[in-house]
């Protein structure tokens, strides 16, 4: 199977900002931030088609997402999931004696997941917290 | 006069113990000692609390060694503004060991959180293991970083190690983060082995040298030679090393030794020599 | 219908004032002038929401009274050995001073959530300082507008049109027309590439993102704006200019830029992939212009290098000042963040990460700052207030605070108040309650209330003085 | 209902011209009364002790935007000077900039009650009420920066005086604000753009109009407003060699505007405009010439900004100055640029006894207090923190009071600044009477607070009592007592109550906010022609700008009757 080595970016979107203040539980927002967005190009090397589901895996853990095209490529070898607990999972907590977590840039690897599903907000916190 | 402290039981929540110093403990029976205030978490608790207490060699005219056996790595404040005597820590140790020590020595066999030797003047800290971020550096806002003594890492160290450096000597025997020698104003920093990058950013003086691999230099440095080998307190480190001056965006004039040997992708910069 | 003007939105740093609401029946029907965020929120504040307190028993949230929930938060607070009070930015002023007095009486650690967005910035600020101002200077004046690493258009939506580019100045005017007819000529562009692509029957490459030569707009004496980031946003794509950066190279260019600034020569030709020239150029349209800011986000923050990203650009905007007039302004992103930044600093000296725990304010990001605590295990117990942690922090950081003891207040229903112990909802400031909150320059501004909160949910900063109250009763019990 | 007596004190009111007279002063309900009955009253024995009404600082940087922004930066200025959580008080931290809690209980420790907050960028005005709804122990007030705000420069460039006037009087009551403040006029708006004035008679960019139309402008609007206090100045030029002659060409400017011996002008840290020569070598002290002015003239007023050597934070709305300021020191620098208003500066600093700049300005502060004739005229501050923090105020005491004391310090300064200070010429020293003039009854006659800065019938009963024996400690000699019994008063009284015993701070109280609420007859047409502008000019909405009165903690309005 095809696996892509990039560099991984999170940060607002509209449609987050738009979604968080309807509500976390709410559809648009968890649609909103369980996507990844790739160069159509990497999307092809993928081997997928548009709105497949993709696993991304870092050193901090993996999740499946869905793969959207981006609106503004190319920036092959670069994706970019919205903030969220999709994004959190994949999340380095390391701060360097900052404070900060290292949120942009991460090296993170992505794989088809046809088979498998995007988790539901609860499913993922049930997974994540066991709780 | 040795002074043994064990834990009595592994701790959770930060402790602050600025009082475990041979200069505080000369001179103070062994009840006294038990009696010295040190925080957990937010609960005043006196040492004895939180630590068992043995006094061999009861010569009070002796130099003071504090031993701590046992994990001591959410103590922090080790041996803070000591200026005599010798603490070992069988084990790892908490964050701030050494601040603003003015003399004296302190040894830790396992790892060193950050902030080792923040501030300090004068001394010695030697950690056989690994150390976290901020070795040497100043508080927030501050520009007064390491003021003397010696730092020895024989394992790795975070980002920013020697931060606002103003003169000493920090050695690491392992790697080193990101921003070596950020804002260094002067003294000296050996790196044994890699640097993650962006070494001797901002500084304006002193001297780094880096034995091992670093990804790239900055572009606020500028070659300046190739030399053979080069001089860390004295002793001679042999290189080639390509030397670089920097940080130009602050017209500082640090000096940064890469290895050559060690970094064929900055050969690109010899043809500006 | 009664309309509510000059309403102040509670979504983001960029604060507009001039929100009108349509109230029906104590219900938001309508609202004007606000963003596609602002208007969500006022819309749909109410459309998930759990009214009464919560208590976990034997697993399960079950449904309590305000008493209760209050006496058992006080009982986790005041217990424990190392609380931590995290949030704060989605709430009130008057909210966070509670908190303050309740975070010293509990000798906690509390802090908010520039922790994870603008500390860096803080940091760099305290070895630099910072050369800034309040946005209607850069409407009247700024002539230069620089976006870096931020992407206002989805982050802050009206931004660009109130405060900097398409605002209209005493001395600067809106540079709308010139983008109109920009547009145009990129819409035909994108359109023939499309055109192209069909007639060829395959796909083309599109044009390379930077382009190598400026564009003539960059050079003419009239307002203009560059966008500098690691993708191309969707402010980039209104900006005169897109200068494209490798992810976690900002440092290197920003460092470069200086050198130029101070006539320095660089030995390599090219800085994380863009031309030395282009760069020159750059810097002389930045020594140019009449006024210019640099607006920078979490593109700098969070990337490799973090806070000496924003040194470096700290630096450049001050060397600047020798050659024409150059301010910088960190792009603060939630709400009242600024704000808390403001009552923290004012009540204990430091905006952030203060340890209260020997009785005294203590600083030291990287040591009391709220991921860095849950990472090493160290708290025992958190309260968190108008925040989100368990979906914003780390996984690893929030499998911490969810293990421990957990309280929450918060009008919303978030995967935080889901994980908690003790749950209590509170009325949505700026909408139901009012109170004061800090614009990302530092204007403060009054927040309204606009409707009746539902009668079970008090405001935050009465859920904390009632806890507050409960903490020293205990306290008094106990002695 | 709280009532005192004090037994026994010497008590130096120089309002009521009473000069150590031993004598008992009561309280009831927070006001100096004739006489309470001894059963229902608590008595303080103030036998071999001084007393006094409670300081008053005219000038001093503890409140808003600047001054957070001050904290905000120096981290290293905090962490090694604490003040810890007790039952009573709030935690905080201290040195140049402490934290608001801080703040009240310092000054209340020295026998301080009433603080003027001297620069609130208009815009910010709610900050600054937080901060001092924050600031416990002492009542309070803030001045409006409105020498660069668009409106005073365009109504005063068309010569229209009187609407001039009602707009500020809008602001006075929009701000909640006590007093016209100007700093540096038509140097902030020309920092818009990153230039600065030249002197008095410069243009200012873009509004034809010069720093002397505006000073005389505002002077003329205080007078139709009938404001309490003065305009409040820091003139142009501030801090560079030569600008003594800036400094006397501002007082003269409003020379013909002033009557009746009245002040209509105060010159607000007057040390850092009383440089002569014509570079930092060349520096000299004009303390000589501005005093000779001033002794000459009634219309003036001066507070000191007496320099300390210590590491500070400097901290002014003067964006230009603190522009050089950071050129000079290479320190971290802050600038803040509010729109249509004004703007902001800040920059750590360090006064060292070696240099010779800073001695020379430590040798200006105090020359200029000694050579005043007036103590009616010269208040003490050091324009904290700008010279050094207000705990330092002892320190100045005992150099004001002690030729020996100045002496000592003279010894350890640079010594070119040495052989040039005038001090060494000066045999003056103050008086308890003249040093209770400095720092409390003579601020608070300038700032037209008749409740304060006084112990007669009526006056608020705010009281210092320090533990100094006049009659038998020489001052001029025991200047080390003197300096420790201002540092710890023995009790402050605040409102009839006892709050600070023994240095320590007994109960908290949270103090009164004074703003002055002008009554102008055309109130209406202003807000018409504000709204109109307010979209132009701002980023704000109209209706969101001012501060309701509600904001203020506990507010105290003075109602003026304005002749427009």
């Amino acid at each position: 199977m095809p696996k892509l080595k990039v560099s991984l970016l999170t940060g607002r979107t509209i449609n987050q900002g738009k979604g968080k203040e309807q509500g976390k539980l709410s559809e648009e927002y968890q649609n909103s931030v369980s996507i990844c967005q790739m160069d159509p190009e990497d999307i092809k090397l993928l081997k997928v088609r548009e709105n497949a589901n993709v696993k991304v895996t870092t050193d901090f853990g993996s999740v499946i997402v869905k793969a959207v095209k981006s609106k503004r490529a190319p920036h092959s070898g670069v994706v970019f999931i919205p903030y969220g607990p999709w994004a959190s999972v994949l999340a380095n907590p390391k701060t360097h004696g900052t404070g900060m977590p290292s949120l942009k840039g991460e090296i993170a690897e992505i794989e088809p997941a046809i088979t498998e599903k995007v988790l539901s907000l609860q499913e993922l916190l049930r997974t994540c917290f066991r709780r | 006069m040795l002074i043994t402290l064990r834990p009595k039981y592994s701790f959770k929540v930060p402790v602050e113990a600025e009082c475990i110093n041979p200069s505080l403990f000369a001179e103070k029976s062994t009840m006294e000692i038990a009696k010295l205030q040190v925080w957990e978490g937010n609960r005043k608790r006196t040492l004895s609390d939180l630590f068992k207490i043995t006094r061999e060699t009861p010569n009070p005219l002796e130099k003071v060694t504090i031993k701590i056996a046992g994990d001591v790595n959410k103590v922090r404040r080790i041996g803070s503004k000591m200026s005599t005597g010798e603490i070992t820590v069988n084990g790892n140790a908490g964050m701030h060991l050494g601040e603003e020590m003015k003399g004296g020595i302190i040894k830790v066999t396992g790892n060193a959180d950050s902030w080792t030797g923040s501030m300090m003047k004068d001394g010695t800290i030697e950690i056989m293991g690994d150390a976290g971020d901020y070795i040497g550096a100043p508080y927030r806002g501050s520009t007064q970083g390491m003021g003397g003594g010696i730092i020895i890492i024989h394992g790795n160290a975070g980002n920013e190690v020697g931060c606002y450096m103003k003169t000493g000597l920090i050695r690491i025997g392992g790697n080193v983060g990101q921003f070596v020698g950020v804002h260094m104003r002067n003294g000296t920093i050996q790196v044994k082995g890699n640097s993650e990058g962006r070494a001797g950013a901002q500084m304006l003086k002193g001297k780094i040298v880096i034995s091992g691999c670093i990804p790239s230099i900055l572009p606020s440095f500028t070659i300046d030679r190739i030399t053979p080998t080069v001089k860390v307190d004295g002793e001679k480190v042999e290189g080639p090393f390509y030397r670089f001056i920097g940080d130009l965006a602050e017209n500082g004039n640090g000096k940064l030794f890469v290895s050559k040997a060690k970094n064929p992708n900055l050969g690109v910069f010899e043809e500006y020599l | 219908m009664p309309v509510v003007s000059n309403v102040t939105c509670p979504v983001c740093g960029s604060f507009c004032d001039d929100i009108e609401i349509t109230v029906k029946n104590d219900v938001i029907v309508k609202v004007k002038n606000a963003c596609a965020m602002g208007e969500a929120k006022f819309l749909n504040y109410a459309s998930h929401r759990q009214t009464k307190p919560l208590i976990r028993k034997n697993g399960e949230l079950v449904e309590v009274s305000l008493k209760e929930a209050v006496q058992k938060a006080a009982e986790i607070l005041a217990s424990a050995k190392y609380p931590i009070l995290y949030g704060w930015s989605n709430t009130s002023c008057e909210a966070i001073r509670v908190g303050l007095e309740l975070a010293e009486e509990v000798g906690g650690v509390i802090d908010n959530t520039s922790t994870v967005c603008h500390g860096p910035s803080i940091l760099s600020i305290q070895d630099i300082g910072i050369s800034s101002c309040t946005l209607g200077q850069l409407r009247h004046r700024a002539d230069l507008i620089f976006y870096w690493g931020s992407n206002p258009w989805s982050a802050h939506p009206r931004h660009i049109d109130r405060y900097t580019t398409f605002a209209e100045g005493r001395f600067q005017k809106s540079a709308w027309r010139g983008y109109l007819s920009r547009l145009t000529g990129i819409l035909s562009k994108k359109r023939l590439h499309r055109a192209v692509n069909l007639g060829l029957g395959r796909q083309t490459p599109s044009p390379p993102e930077t382009e190598l030569r400026l564009p003539s707009t960059l050079l003419q004496n009239k307002r203009k704006m560059i966008v500098v980031d690691v993708r191309k946003t969707r402010s980039a794509e209104i900006a005169d200019y897109f200068l494209q950066v490798k992810p976690n190279k900002d440092y290197e260019l920003l460092q470069a830029l200086r050198m130029l600034v101070r006539d320095e020569e660089l030995d390599v030709d090219k800085v994380t992939g863009i031309p030395v020239e282009t760069l020159e150029e750059i810097v002389e349209i930045m020594i140019g212009c009449e006024l210019g800011i640099l607006f920078f986000g979490l593109g700098l923050t969070m990337s490799q290098g973090k806070h000496r990203n924003i040194d470096a650009a700290l630096s450049l905007v001050r060397d600047l000042n020798r050659r024409t007039k150059f301010l910088i302004m960190p792009m603060r992103g939630h709400f009242n963040v600024t704000g808390v930044n403001v009552v923290f600093t004012w009540q204990t000296g430091y905006p952030y990460a203060v340890d209260f725990s020997h009785g005294y304010p203590r600083y030291n990001p990287g040591e009391t700052s709220v991921v860095d605590i849950l990472c090493r295990g160290e708290s025992d117990a958190a309260l968190v207030v108008a925040s989100d942690p368990v979906a914003h922090f780390p996984n690893v950081a929030a499998q911490k605070l969810v293990e421990k003891p957990l309280v929450v207040i918060d009008p919303q229903v978030t995967p935080t108040s889901i994980m908690a112990d003790v749950v209590i909802p509170s009325a949505f400031v700026g909408i139901e309650v009012e109170g004061t909150a800090y614009r990302m320059d530092h204007v403060p501004l009054p927040l309204k209330k606009v409707v009746e909160p539902p009668t079970t949910c008090l405001s935050d900063k009465e859920v904390l003085q009632k806890i507050l109250g409960e903490v020293r009763r205990l306290r008094r019990n106990h002695n | 209902m709280t009532q005192l007596i004090i037994k026994n004190g010497f008590v130096y009111d120089p309002l009521n011209g009473i000069d150590g007279e031993k004598m008992d002063i009561f309280t009831s309900n927070g006001r100096v009364v004739e006489k309470v009955a001894e059963k229902q009253a608590k008595v303080i024995d103030a036998s071999g002790m001084i007393v006094m009404p409670g300081g008053v600082d005219i000038h001093c940087h503890i409140a808003g935007g600047e001054v957070n922004a001050g904290r905000l930066l120096r981290p290293e200025d905090h962490f090694r000077d604490v003040e810890t959580k007790t039952p009573l008080t709030r935690s905080g931290v201290g040195r140049s900039i402490p934290s608001t809690f801080t703040t009240g209980y310092r000054y209340a420790r020295m026998g301080y009650t009433t603080l003027m907050n001297p620069a609130m960028a208009a815009l910010e005005a709610r900050h600054t009420h937080e901060e001092l709804n924050d600031t416990p122990m002492v009542d309070k007030a803030t001045y409006p920066l409105l020498g660069d705000w668009w409106f005073v420069l365009e109504y005063l460039r068309d010569d229209m005086i009187e609407e001039c006037a009602a707009h500020v009087s809008w602001m006075m009551t929009a701000t909640k604000g006590y007093a016209i403040k100007i700093v540096n006029p038509g140097g902030l708006e020309a920092w818009g753009f990153g230039n600065n004035v030249r002197d008095l008679y410069d243009s200012v960019p873009h509004f034809n109009i010069t720093p002397e139309e505006i000073i005389r402008g505002l002077c003329k609007v205080n007078k139709l407003l009938n404001m309490p206090h003065t305009i409040h100045v820091h003139t142009n030029n501030l801090g560079k060699p030569g600008n003594y002659l800036t400094a006397l060409d501002t007082m003269k400017c409003v020379e013909n505007l002033a009557s009746e011996e009245r002040p209509v002008i105060h010159i607000t840290h007057c040390q850092f405009c009383a440089f002569k020569g014509s570079d930092w070598n060349t520096l000299k002290s004009g303390a000589e010439e501005i005093s000779k002015y001033v002794n000459n003239h009634s219309h003036v007023t001066l507070d000191m900004g007496q320099v300390i050597f210590t590491d500070t934070t400097t901290m002014t709305a003067d964006g230009p100055f603190q522009y050089i300021l950071y050129q000079l020191s290479g320190n971290k620098w802050v600038n803040h640029d509010v729109e249509t208003e004004t703007s902001a500066g800040i920059v750590p600093f360090r006064y060292k006894r070696k240099s010779f700049v800073h001695a020379t300005q430590w040798s200006i502060g105090l020359e200029l207090a000694l050579l005043v004739q007036d103590p009616w005229r010269i208040y003490l501050t050091t324009d904290h923190p700008n010279g050094g923090p207000f705990t330092s105020y002892p320190k100045i005491i005992s150099w004001l009071m002690s030729q020996v004391a100045r002496e000592k310090m003279l010894k350890k300064i640079n010594k070119r600044a040495r052989k040039n200070s005038l001090l060494p010429s000066i045999e003056r020293e103050y008086s308890f009477y003249e040093m209770a003039t400095i720092t409390r009854a003579g601020q608070a006659r300038a700032l037209g607070l008749e409740q304060k800065g006084h112990l007669g019938l009526g006056a608020d009963a705010d009281i210092a009592i320090y533990n100094i024996n006049p009659e038998l400690v020489d001052a001029s000699k025991k200047y080390k007592r003197v300096r420790d019994a201002f540092q710890e008063a023995a009790f402050t009284i605040k409102g009839g109550e006892i709050v600070v015993r023994d240095g320590q701070v007994v109960k908290s109280v949270s103090g009164k906010t004074f703003w002055v609420n002008p009554q102008v007859s055309s109130t209406a047409d202003i807000t018409s022609n504000m709204k109109r502008k307010f979209r132009e000019y701002w980023t704000v909405e109209f209706e969101n700008y001012p501060v309701p009165e509600s904001y203020l903690g506990t507010s105290c309005s003075i109602p003026v009757e304005a002749k427009v």
